[in-house]
C-alpha cells in the first residue's frame, strides 16, 4: 500500500474541499438531471388524484387550482364544461389524529368518489376506510340531502354505516368530507363555474 | 446408618413453596370464576379451558423440546396466565384468537426469557395486549350477560362501561348526559354488566384479594397504593370539572381496574421487592392508567399501565432499597 | 484470501443484520412489507457499492484525520443520487420508505465497511465486499419484510394469500411486531450457525 | 450548468473548507495528551461507532482496551477477528511463542476411588463447599465435582463425567486461557506443557495429608512414599507436604515413575499402550 | 404487647422437646479430644506433649494473641498424642487426645456446691481472671469473653443484655440452665456488671419460657440493677443486634459493635461460666448441652466435658436411630452439619440434633420467582435474593454495597424462601470474598 | 400549549425508538448498563438540540434561499459530524470529567440516526426554531427514557440469567418488542 497523505492542514483543507466540490458538482448534475421526472412525476400523483375520483375531464386541472383554508380544490372541466371539482381535504380527527383524502364532487354537489391520500390509521382498522365496502357508501351521495344537510355516522344518529371497531377513524372521514362539502357548496361553488367559462374561452 | 447429609444452615425450612403460592391464587380466582360462568354462560367456561389448556401445553413443549429444561408445570403458574388471559379477554372471543394470545404469552413473553420468575413483563397482560391490537374489533365487541348460559357464543354485543364513557366523552357528551347510558353502582359490585369475562364483579374480586392477603400470599401494598391513587386522582379531577370527568367510584369499579390491582399488579415476578418500591409501583399505575382512560384513546388503561410498570420495576428494585438495619442514626 | 470470498461473507458468515446487526433502524421500520425489503435493499446496496469503490480508488489522498469527513461526504452524495432518482422514477416506494432513505447515510453498515474494508483494499474487493453485503442485507430485510407481511397482513409481496376480509396478527406489522419477529430471527440464525459451525 | 450547482458547489465547499480549518484549530488548541496506544488502538477500529461492542464508540473501545491491558471479553463484532488481531499486535498481547499449554486435572478421587462418607446437600458450588467441609470422601484437597471450573471455561472444553463425579478437560477445545485454573477454589487444576503428540506425564493428586489418612479416604492418592522421586533421573520429582510434585519442564517422559507409584497415582496421557515387560518399546519412547 | 424487634424475622417450629428434662451431669468419657481452636480468633498454642499426665482443670494450651483464648484439660488422664482431628469446622484441626483415667481435679478448683455471691475482686482483676479460665461467649460465637468486656478506649458501657432467648428450635440448654442455676447466672451477671462498670442489666427471654421468666424474676429481686424482660418468640432474635434492639429500642449501626450504643451482650451460660470461674476458681471444661430431634429415644440435656465424642452424648440419649440422615451441632437455623460422630464437643456446642432421612434433605430449588419474601423476612434488611445473584456472577464490588457484610447468616431468608433457594450459602461466600477483598483494601 | 404537545408526543406517544424506530444501534449497543445510558441519553439530548438548532439555521437561511434543498442530506449530516467532533474536542480540554460523564459517547452519537432524522423530520413538519429545537429535545428525552428502562431490564436479566440461545441482540430486541407493546398504550394522549 502506497503511503497516505500527510495530515497537514493544507491537506486536509484541499483535501476535503476537492472531494466537496466535485461531490457537489455531481450532486447539482444529478439535480439538474432528475428535477424534471420529479416535478412531473408530482403532476402527475396530484392529476391522478384527481382523475381518481372524478369523471373523465380534458384539462389540467392543477393550474387553475384554489387554496382555501387549507383544502385545496381542483376543477374539471370537459369541452369546457364543468364535470366536478375534486377538493383535498383533510381532518384532525382521525385515531392517529390528522390524515387527507380526496373528494370528488360533481358539479350538483353530490359525491362522486373518495379516496385516502395519506394516513396513519391503523392497519386492518382505520385503514378499511380505503376499502370499497366503506368508501363505496358515499359515492353518489347529496350531503344536502340529509338531516340538517351533516354527514354522520349512525351511532351518532347519521346514515353512514361505520367501519367495526373503527368509528373513530369513520367519523373523522365524515368530518374531513364534510368540510369539504361545506366549502365547496358555500364558498367554491361560484369559482367552479369561472374556470369552466375561462377553459370555454381557452376552448374557443 | 445411612450416609450423612452435609448442608449449610438452615437445616430446616419453612411451610411455603412455589407450588403452594401459585394454587392459592387459583383458589384466589375462583369467586370471580364462578361468577364469570353465571353472567356469561358456557362461554366463559370454555374460553378459561382454552386459555389454560394452551399456556400449558406451550409451556411443556417449550421447556422440553427448545429450552431443554425439566418442564415445571405443577408449579401451576401457567394455569394462571391461562386463567387470568381467558379472565381479560371477552367470552366471545374466537378461540383461534385466545389459542395465539396464549402462545405469545407462554412463549413469547414468559419462556423467551427463561421461564418462571425470569420474565420481565407480566405474561397475562401482555398476551391481552397483544391480542387487543392484533384482533382489535373482537377484543372490543363485549357480550352482555346472557340470559341463556347454554349459549356458547352470544350475538348480543355491548360496549364495556368506560367504553360508553370513553366513546361519549370524545364525542362531545357530558357525563350526566350520559349517565342514563351507565350501569349504576350495585351491578358493577355485582358484575351484571358486560365487558371481559373475569373483570366484572368487584366483590368477587375483592374476596379473592383478602384470601390471598389473609394467606400472605400477596402484601397489601401495591393494591392499597394503586386503587388510592386511582380515586384521589380521579376524585380531584371530578371535583375540577364533574361533567367532564366522572366521579371517582365509578373508575374504581369498572373496567378492570380491581382485577389488575389485585391479581396482575401484584404478579411478584414483574413487581418490585420492596415495600417502598412497591407502593411506589402502585402510584405509577394509578397515574398510568387515570392517563390512558381519560386522556388517552383507549377506553381502559389498565393493562397497559401496569406493563409500563413491569418495565421500570428493575429501576425501583435497583434504587430504591429497603430499611437497612441500623440505617437510622440512633434513636 | 479468494476474491469470491469477499462476496459471499455479506450473505452469511457476516450477513449485516443478522449477524453484525447494524442498519438495524431500517431493518425494523420498513419491514412492513416484503416489497420495501427489496427497495430498501436496492437503494443501500447501490450506495454501499458506489461509496465502496470510490474510498477504495481515493484511500490514498485522503489524509487520515479528514477521513470521516470526506467518508460522510462521499456517501451522503449517493445517498442524495438515489434520493433523487427515486423521487423520480419510483415515487409510491419513495414515500412508503420515507425518512430511511436520506438515513442510509447514517447507516451503520456503509460507515461501517468504509472504514473497516474499501479504506484498506483495492477496488475489485471493495466493489464485491460492497455488493456481499448489500445483497445480505437486502436478503435479509425481504425475508423479514415477508415474515411480517405475510402474518400481519396476509399477503406476501401484495399476494394475497387469505381473503381480505379474513383476520390476520397485525401486531406483526406495527412497531412491537418488527422487534420480536427481528429477535427471534437472529436467535434462530445464531443458533443454526452454532449448529452447522458457520 | 445552472445556479443550484453553482451554489452547492459554494456553499459545500465553504462548508467543507470551514469545517476542515476550524476542526484543525481546535484539534492543535486543544490537544490533550494521551497514551498514543488509544490512537493505534482506535484506528484499527473500524470507526462505525455503532456501539456494537457495548461501549460508546469505537474510541472509547480502544480506551477501554488500552486501560483494560487485556482482551478478556472485548471484542469488536463489525470488524472480527481481523481487527481484534491487529489490536492484539499493538496492545503487544500477542502470545509469545511459547510452548503450548493445557490443562490438566490432578485429582483422581472417583466415586469409586474415594466413596463418599456423606452426602453434600448445599448450593452446587465449589467454592462454598470448600468452605463448608472437606468434601464427600473426607479428603480436604480433592476434587468436589461441583463444576466451578466447568462454568468458568468459555470454550466449553470441560464436562463433568457423570459416572465418576470428576471434570474431565477436552484437549483440543482448551485454550489454556486458565480460567478454570482460577475458578477451582482447591487448585486441583494445573495448566502444564501440552507435550509432544501430547504426552504428559503428571502426579493426579493434590493431597498433603500423611500417607495413611489421605490412603484412608481415596485408594489412588499420592501417599509421599517418595518411590517417584529415587527412580528419576533427571530430578524432575520433587517431594512437598507428603506430596510429590512433576516438574513439566525437567519430565522428559520416560514413564520410569509411574510403573513405581504404589497407588498409580501417577498418569500417563496419550502414551501408546505399552507392551507388557518389553524394554525395547520404552528405550522408543523417550527418544520421542 | 410483648417486646421484639421490628424488621424481619421467622417463626420456625419450636419443638423445645427437652425442655422439661432436667440437666444429667455426664461422667467423664474414656477419652476426649479437646481442639486447640475453640474460640473466635488464633489456635491456642500446646503446653503438653505426648505423654504428659494431665488433672482435669489443667491449662493444656494457652491464647497468646489478642482474640484467643486458653483451652484446659476437660478430664485427667494421658495425653495420648496432639493430632488432627475433624471438628466442627468441618475440616482437620490440631487437638490435643487425651485418654481418661479417673477424675482428678486441680486442687484451686472449689468444688463445694455453696453459692459465693461477694465477689471482691477489682474490675482489672476480674477480666484478668476470665482470661486464665479461658471464656468464651457460649451464645454460638465463642468470642472470648475478656476481649468482650475490656471496653476499648472513649466507649462507654451503659447496659448489660443477658441473652436468655434461646430462639432456635430445640435448643434448650439455656432454659435449663436459667431454672435450675438461677441465682448463680445473677451473680454471675453482677460479676459482668462490675467488669464492664455498669449499674444496669436487662436479662431478655422469650415468652415461650414462662417457667424461666417467673423464675428469673422472682431470684432477681434480690439483685439490684437487674432486669428481666419477657420478648415475643420470633426469630432471630438471640442475635446480639436484635435483642438490643428489642430490648432497648436502639440499632448498632452496620458494622459496629454493640459498645456503639452503650451495650455489651452475653449469654447465660457465659454468665454462669463467669460465676464459676471467678468465684469457684473453675476454668471452663465443661458446658450444658441439648441432645435432641424427633426421633431421638429420650431428648435430653446434659452437662458434658469438652472434647467428648459426640457420639458418647447420643448414646447416652438413646443412640444413632438408624434412619438418621443429619447430625447437626447448634441449633437447626445456624448449626452445622457433622460430617461424622467422632466429633468432639467444643466450648460452642450448644445442642446435637438429628434428624431422620426425612428432613435432612433440602427442597427441591426451583428459580427465584421475586416474591419477596427473603427481603421482607431479613432481620437485617438486606436483599438476599439480590446478593444470592450478585455473588454467582461474582459482583462482589456490587455484592459490599448491598451491604452483604451486614449479613448474620441467621437463615431466616433461605427458611422463607418458597423456592428453596440455597441463599445463605451463597451469602456465606459472598461475605468471604468481600471480607477477603476489604481486608486486603486496608493492608 | 403547542409546545407541551410537542413535548408529550415526542417523548412518549412517539417514541423514537419504540414507535419510530430510529437510533437503534446505540439503543441496542448501551442499553446494557443503567449508569452509561444515563450518560449517553444526557449526550443526546444535548448534541441533538444543539443540532437541531443549527440545521434550522442551514435550512432557512442558506439551503431555502439558494434554492438547494436536495443539499438536505449533505450539509446537514456533514454539519452534525462536524459538530460532534469539536463539542467532543472541546469538552475533553476544558472539562474533563464533563467529558468523562459524556463526551465518550459523543462519537456514538454521529451515527445515531435519529440526530440526522429528527432534523430532517423537524424541517418536514415546518417547526420554527424553538419547537425545533424542543422537539429535538423531547425526542431525545424520549430516547433516553428507553435506554434506561431497558438497561434497567438487562442488568435484570444479566443477573437472572436467561437460555443460551437467547443471549445479547435477541433478548434485547424481544425485550424491546415488549416495551414498545406497553408503549401503545399511550397512544391518542395528545392528537
Ligand atoms: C391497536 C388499536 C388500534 C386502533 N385503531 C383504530 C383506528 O385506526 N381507528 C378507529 O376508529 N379505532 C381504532 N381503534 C379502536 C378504538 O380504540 C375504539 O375502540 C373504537 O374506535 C371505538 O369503538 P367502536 O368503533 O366499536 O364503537 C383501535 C384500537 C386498537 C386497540
Ligand atoms: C473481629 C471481631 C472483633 C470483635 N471485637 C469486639 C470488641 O472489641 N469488643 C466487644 O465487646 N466485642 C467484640 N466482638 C464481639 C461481637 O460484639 C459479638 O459479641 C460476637 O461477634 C458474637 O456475637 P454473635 O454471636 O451475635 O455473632 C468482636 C467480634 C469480632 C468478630
Ligand atoms: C441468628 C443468631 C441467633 C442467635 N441466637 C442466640 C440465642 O438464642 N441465644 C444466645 O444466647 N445467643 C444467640 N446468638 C448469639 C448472640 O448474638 C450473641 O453472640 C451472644 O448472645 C453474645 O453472648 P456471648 O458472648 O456470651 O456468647 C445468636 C446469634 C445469631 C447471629
Ligand atoms: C399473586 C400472583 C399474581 C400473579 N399474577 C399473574 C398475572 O397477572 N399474569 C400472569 O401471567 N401470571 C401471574 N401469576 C403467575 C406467575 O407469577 C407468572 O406466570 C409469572 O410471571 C411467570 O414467570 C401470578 C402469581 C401470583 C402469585
Ligand atoms: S477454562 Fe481455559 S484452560 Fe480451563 S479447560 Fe477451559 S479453555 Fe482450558
Ligand atoms: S476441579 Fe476444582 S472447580 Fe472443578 S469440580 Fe473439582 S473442585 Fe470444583
Ligand atoms: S441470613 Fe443474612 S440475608 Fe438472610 S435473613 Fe439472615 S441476615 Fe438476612
Ligand atoms: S424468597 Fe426466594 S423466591 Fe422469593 S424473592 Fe427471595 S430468593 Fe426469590
Ligand atoms: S441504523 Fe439507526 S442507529 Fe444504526
Amino acid at each position: 500500500m502506497s503511503k497516505k497523505l500527510e495530515s497537514t492542514l493544507k491537506n486536509m483543507i484541499l483535501c476535503l474541499l476537492l472531494i466537496s466540490v466535485a461531490m457537489a458538482g455531481a450532486l447539482g448534475f444529478v439535480y439538474g438531471m432528475t428535477k424534471e421526472p420529479i416535478e412531473k412525476a408530482n403532476k402527475a400523483k396530484e392529476i391522478q388524484a384527481v382523475k381518481d375520483v372524478l369523471p373523465e375531464f380534458d384539462n389540467d386541472p392543477t393550474i387553475d387550482a384554489k387554496e382555501m383554508e387549507g383544502l385545496r380544490f381542483y376543477f374539471a372541466t370537459k369541452a369546457g364544461q364543468p364535470v366536478g371539482c375534486a377538493v383535498k381535504t383533510f381532518t384532525e380527527k382521525g385515531f392517529s389524529g390528522h390524515f387527507e383524502m380526496m373528494v370528488g364532487f360533481k358539479p350538483d354537489g353530490s359525491v362522486n368518489k373518495i379516496v385516502v391520500l395519506e394516513h396513519k390509521e391503523t392497519p386492518g382498522l382505520g385503514s378499511k376506510m380505503k376499502e370499497p365496502k366503506f368508501a363505496g357508501q358515499f359515492n353518489g351521495l347529496n350531503i344536502g340531502t340529509l338531516k340538517d344537510k351533516l354527514l354522520k355516522v349512525k351511532k351518532d344518529g347519521g346514515t353512514v354505516d361505520a367501519i367495526t371497531a373503527a368509528t373513530i377513524s369513520s367519523r373523522a372521514y365524515c368530518d374531513g368530507v364534510q368540510k369539504a362539502y361545506n366549502l365547496y357548496m358555500n364558498k367554491m361553488h361560484t369559482a367552479a363555474e369561472q374556470v369552466a367559462d375561462t377553459t370555454k374561452g381557452v376552448t374557443k | 446408618m445411612q450416609l450423612l447429609t452435609i448442608s449449610g444452615s438452615p437445616h430446616v425450612h419453612g411451610d411455603q413453596s412455589v407450588k403452594k403460592i401459585m394454587w392459592g391464587v387459583v383458589v384466589a380466582l375462583i369467586p370471580a370464576m364462578l361468577v364469570s360462568f353465571w353472567y356469561f354462560g358456557l362461554g366463559a367456561l370454555l374460553s378459561i379451558c382454552v386459555a389454560v389448556a394452551t399456556c400449558i401445553t406451550v409451556e411443556y413443549l417449550v421447556a422440553k423440546f427448545i429450552l431443554k429444561q425439566e418442564p415445571s408445570i405443577s408449579d401451576g403458574s401457567a394455569i394462571i396466565t391461562g386463567i387470568l388471559l381467558a379472565f381479560n379477554v371477552p367470552s366471545n372471543l374466537p378461540w383461534w384468537e385466545l389459542v395465539i394470545g396464549s402462545v405469545f404469552a407462554i412463549a413469547v413473553v414468559k419462556m423467551s426469557f427463561g421461564g418462571l420468575g425470569k420474565n420481565p413483563f407480566n405474561p397475562a397482560l401482555a398476551g391481552r395486549v397483544f391480542m387487543l391490537i392484533s384482533f382489535p374489533v373482537d377484543m372490543t365487541s363485549w357480550p352482555l350477560p346472557v340470559q341463556n348460559r347454554m349459549v356458547i357464543v352470544d350475538a348480543l354485543t355491548g360496549p364495556t362501561a368506560l367504553g360508553t364513557l370513553s366513546e361519549g366523552i370524545k364525542n362531545g357528551e357530558t357525563v350526566s348526559q350520559l349517565a342514563s347510558k351507565l350501569p349504576d353502582y350495585t351491578h358493577l359490585m355485582m358484575g351484571n354488566i358486560g365487558g371481559s369475562l373475569g373483570e366484572v364483579s368487584a366483590i368477587a374480586l375483592l374476596i379473592g384479594g383478602i384470601y390471598m392477603i389473609w394467606r400472605k400470599i400477596i402484601s397489601w401494598h401495591i393494591p392499597v397504593s394503586y386503587l388510592l391513587t386511582v380515586f384521589l386522582f380521579t376524585g380531584l379531577l371530578w371535583l375540577i370539572n364533574p361533567e367532564r370527568y366522572i366521579d371517582p367510584v365509578f373508575h374504581l369499579l369498572a373496567g378492570g381496574l380491581i382485577l389488575g390491582a389485585v391479581f396482575m399488579a401484584t404478579d411478584m415476578v414483574t413487581s418490585p421487592m420492596t415495600t417502598k418500591g412497591m407502593l411506589i409501583f402502585g402510584l405509577g399505575c394509578g397515574l398510568l392508567t387515570v392517563l390512558i382512560r381519560v386522556w388517552g384513546s383507549y377506553p381502559e388503561g389498565v393493562s397497559f399501565a401496569i406493563l409500563i410498570m413491569n418495565a421500570v420495576t428493575p429501576l425501583l428494585n435497583k434504587y430504591i432499597k429497603p430499611v437497612r438495619f441500623g440505617e437510622k442514626v440512633k434513636a | 484470501m479468494s476474491v469470491l470470498k469477499n462476496f459471499t461473507n455479506g450473505l452469511i458468515k457476516e450477513n449485516p443484520t443478522f449477524v453484525l446487526v447494524l442498519g438495524t433502524c431500517p431493518t425494523l421500520a420498513v419491514t412492513t412489507a416484503a416489497m420495501n425489503g427489496i427497495g430498501m435493499g436496492a437503494a443501500t446496496t447501490f450506495v454501499l457499492v458506489c461509496s465502496n469503490v470510490m474510498i477504495a480508488a481515493l484511500k490514498n489522498v485522503i489524509p487520515d484525520k479528514v477521513r470521516i469527513a470526506a467518508f460522510i461526504v462521499i456517501i451522503a452524495t449517493f445517498v442524495t443520487i438515489v434520493d433523487l432518482v427515486m423521487k423520480a422514477y419510483t415515487p409510491d416506494l419513495y414515500k412508503t420508505l420515507g425518512i430511511f432513505i436520506p438515513l442510509i447515510v447514517v447507516n451503520c453498515i456503509i460507515l461501517g465497511r468504509a472504514e473497516a474494508f474499501a479504506q484498506k483494499n483495492n477496488v475489485i474487493p471493495a466493489l464485491l465486499d460492497g455488493l456481499g453485503m448489500g445483497l445480505g442485507f437486502t436478503l435479509a430485510i425481504t425475508l423479514m419484510g415477508s415474515i411480517r407481511e405475510i402474518l400481519g397482513n396476509g399477503s406476501v409481496f401484495d399476494i394475497r394469500l387469505i381473503s381480505q376480509e379474513a383476520k390476520t396478527i397485525l401486531i406483526f406489522i406495527l412497531p412491537p411486531g418488527a422487534f420480536i419477529t427481528y429477535g427471534y430471527l437472529i436467535a434462530i440464525m445464531n443458533n443454526i450457525k452454532r449448529k452447522y459451525s458457520i | 450548468m445552472n445556479q443550484a450547482v453553482l451554489f452547492a458547489v459554494i456553499t459545500l465547499g465553504v462548508i467543507g473548507i470551514a469545517s476542515a480549518a476550524i476542526l484543525f484549530i481546535v484539534a492543535q488548541k486543544f490537544k490533550v495528551i494521551e497514551d498514543p496506544r488509544i490512537d493505534e488502538v482506535a484506528d484499527a477500529l473500524p470507526g462505525a461507532n455503532c456501539g456494537g461492542c457495548g461501549y460508546a464508540g469505537c474510541r472509547n473501545f480502544a480506551e477501554k482496551i488500552v486501560s483494560a491491558g487485556s482482551l478478556e471479553n472485548l471484542n469488536c463484532p463489525v470488524g472480527g477477528s481481523n481487527v481484534m488481531k491487529q489490536v492484539a499486535a499493538i496492545m503487544g498481547l500477542v502470545a509469545e511463542e511459547k510452548d503450548p499449554m493445557v490443562a490438566v486435572l490432578r485429582c483422581n478421587g472417583s466415586f469409586a476411588h474415594a466413596p463418599k462418607k456423606v452426602v453434600y446437600d448445599g448450593a452446587l458450588n465449589c467454592q462454598f463447599a470448600n468452605a463448608l467441609y472437606t468434601g464427600e470422601s473426607g479428603c480436604p484437597n480433592g476434587c468436589l465435582g461441583l463444576g466451578d471450573c466447568v462454568d468458568s471455561c468459555a470454550f466449553d472444553a470441560m464436562y463433568i463425567d457423570e459416572a465418576t463425579g470428576l471434570p474431565v478437560i477436552i484437549e483440543d477445545k482448551c485454550t489454556s486461557c486458565g480460567a478454570c485454573v482460577k475458578a477451582c477454589p482447591r487448585h486441583i487444576i494445573e495448566l502444564r506443557k501440552k507435550g509432544p503428540k501430547s504426552k504428559r506425564i503428571f502426579v493426579c493428586c493434590v493431597n498433603t495429608e500423611k500417607g495413611a489418612v489421605a490412603r484412608k479416604n481415596c485408594e489412588v492418592a499420592c501417599i509421599g512414599c517418595g518411590k517417584c522421586v529415587k527412580v528419576c533421573n533427571f530430578e524432575a520429582i520433587t517431594m512437598e507436604n507428603n506430596l510429590a510434585y512433576i516438574n513439566f519442564e525437567k519430565c522428559t517422559l520416560c514413564r520410569k515413575c509411574v510403573e513405581e507409584c504404589p497407588t498409580n497415582a501417577i498418569h500417563e496421557l496419550n502414551f501408546k499402550p505399552r507392551a507388557p515387560k518389553h524394554p525395547a518399546d520404552k528405550q522408543e519412547e523417550v527418544v520421542a | 404487647m410483648l417486646k421484639t424487634f421490628k424488621k424481619g424475622g421467622v417463626h420456625p417450629h419450636e419443638n423445645k422437646l427437652s425442655a422439661d428434662k432436667q440437666v444429667q451431669m455426664l461422667p467423664p468419657p474414656l477419652k476426649v479430644y479437646i481442639p486447640l481452636g475453640q474460640s473466635l480468633g488464633a489456635p491456642a498454642r500446646p503446653l503438653v506433649d505426648k505423654g504428659a499426665e494431665v488433672k482435669t482443670g489443667q491449662l493444656i494450651a494457652k491464647g497468646e494473641s489478642f482474640i484467643s483464648a486458653n483451652v484446659h484439660s476437660s478430664v485427667s488422664g494421658k495425653v495420648v498424642k496432639i493430632d488432627d482431628i475433624t471438628d466442627t469446622s468441618g475440616y482437620r484441626r490440631k487437638a490435643v487426645f487425651i485418654e481418661t483415667a479417673g477424675d482428678d481435679w486441680i486442687d484451686t478448683i472449689d468444688r463445694s456446691q455453696t453459692i459465693v455471691r461477694e465477689c471482691k475482686l477489682s474490675q482489672q482483676e476480674i477480666i484478668r481472671k476470665i482470661n486464665e479460665m479461658g471464656i468464651v461467649g457460649l451464645g454460638g460465637a465463642t468470642f472470648p469473653s475478656h476481649v468482650k468486656l475490656s471496653v476499648p478506649e472513649g466507649k462507654k458501657a451503659q447496659t448489660l443484655i443477658i441473652n436468655g432467648v434461646e430462639c432456635e428450635p430445640y435448643l434448650t440448654a439455656d432454659h435449663r440452665l436459667m431454672l435450675e442455676r438461677g441465682e448463680e447466672i445473677l451473680v454471675g451477671i453482677t460479676i459482668l456488671m462490675k467488669a464492664l462498670g455498669v449499674n444496669k442489666a436487662v436479662i431478655g427471654i422469650e415468652n415461650n419460657k414462662p417457667d424461666a421468666i417467673a423464675h428469673m424474676q422472682k431470684l432477681a429481686a434480690d439483685f439490684k440493677g437487674i432486669d428481666i424482660v419477657a420478648l415475643k418468640v420470633k426469630y432471630p432474635q438471640g442475635a446480639e443486634k436484635q435483642l438490643i434492639k428489642a430490648v432497648t429500642g436502639r440499632e448498632v449501626p452496620s458494622q459496629k459493635l454493640p459498645i456503639e450504643v452503650g451495650c455489651v451482650v452475653n449469654n447465660v451460660g457465659t454468665a454462669f461460666a463467669v460465676y464459676e470461674a471467678v468465684q469457684k476458681n473453675k476454668p471452663l471444661f465443661e458446658r450444658v448441652v441439648t441432645v435432641t430431634g424427633k426421633n431421638v429415644a429420650s431428648p435430653s440435656n446434659f452437662l458434658v466435658r469438652i472434647g467428648t465424642p459426640v457420639a458418647d452424648l447420643i448414646e447416652k440419649a438413646g443412640g444413632v436411630p438408624e434412619n438418621t440422615g443429619k447430625i447437626i451441632s447448634g441449633g437447626p437455623m445456624m448449626g452445622k452439619a457433622l460430617n461424622s460422630t467422632e466429633i468432639p464437643v467444643v466450648k460452642g456446642t450448644s445442642g446435637i440434633l438429628l434428624f431422620p432421612e426425612s428432613d435432612s434433605k433440602r427442597v427441591k430449588v426451583q428459580p427465584c420467582i421475586r416474591c419477596a419474601k427473603c427481603v421482607s423476612a431479613c432481620p437485617m434488611g438486606l436483599e438476599p435474593y439480590l446478593l444470592e445473584r450478585e455473588v454467582n456472577a461474582a459482583l462482589w464490588d456490587e455484592a459490599e454495597t448491598d451491604r452483604v457484610m451486614d449479613c448474620m447468616e441467621c437463615g431466616s431468608c433461605q427458611f422463607t424462601c418458597p423456592s428453596g433457594r440455597p441463599l445463605l450459602d451463597y451469602l456465606r461466600l459472598g461475605k468471604n470474598k468481600v471480607g477477603q477483598i476489604i481486608r486486603s483494601r486496608t493492608k | 400549549m403547542e409546545l407541551i404537545k410537542i413535548v408529550i408526543l415526542a417523548l412518549i406517544v412517539n417514541n423514537v425508538v419504540l414507535a419510530q424506530f430510529l437510533g437503534i444501534c446505540p439503543f441496542l449497543g448501551v442499553s446494557n448498563k443503567v449508569g452509561t445510558s444515563i450518560g449517553m441519553g444526557a449526550a443526546v439530548i444535548f448534541v441533538m438540540a444543539l443540532a437541531n438548532l443549527v440545521t434550522y439555521l442551514i435550512q432557512n437561511f442558506i439551503l431555502v434561499p439558494l434554492h438547494i434543498e436536495f443539499m438536505q442530506t449533505i450539509t446537514f449530516i456533514f454539519i452534525i459530524a462536524f459538530l460532534v467532533q469539536v463539542v467532543e474536542i472541546i469538552l475533553k480540554k476544558s472539562a474533563p470529567s464533563l467529558y468523562q460523564a459524556l463526551g465518550i459517547y459523543l462519537p456514538l452519537i454521529t451515527t445515531n440516526c435519529a440526530v440526522l432524522g429528527i432534523a430532517i423530520l423537524a424541517v418536514q413538519k415546518d417547526y420554527n426554531l424553538l419547537s425545533s429545537v424542543i422537539y429535538a429535545a423531547s425526542i431525545a428525552a424520549g430516547f433516553t427514557l428507553a435506554l434506561i428502562l431497558m438497561a434497567g431490564i438487562r442488568e435484570q436479566l444479566e443477573l437472572n440469567g436467561y437460555p443460551k440461545g437467547m443471549k445479547g441482540f435477541p433478548l434485547s430486541l424481544i425485550t424491546a418488542g415488549l416495551l414498545s407493546l406497553a408503549f401503545m398504550g399511550f397512544a391518542g394522549l395528545v392528537k
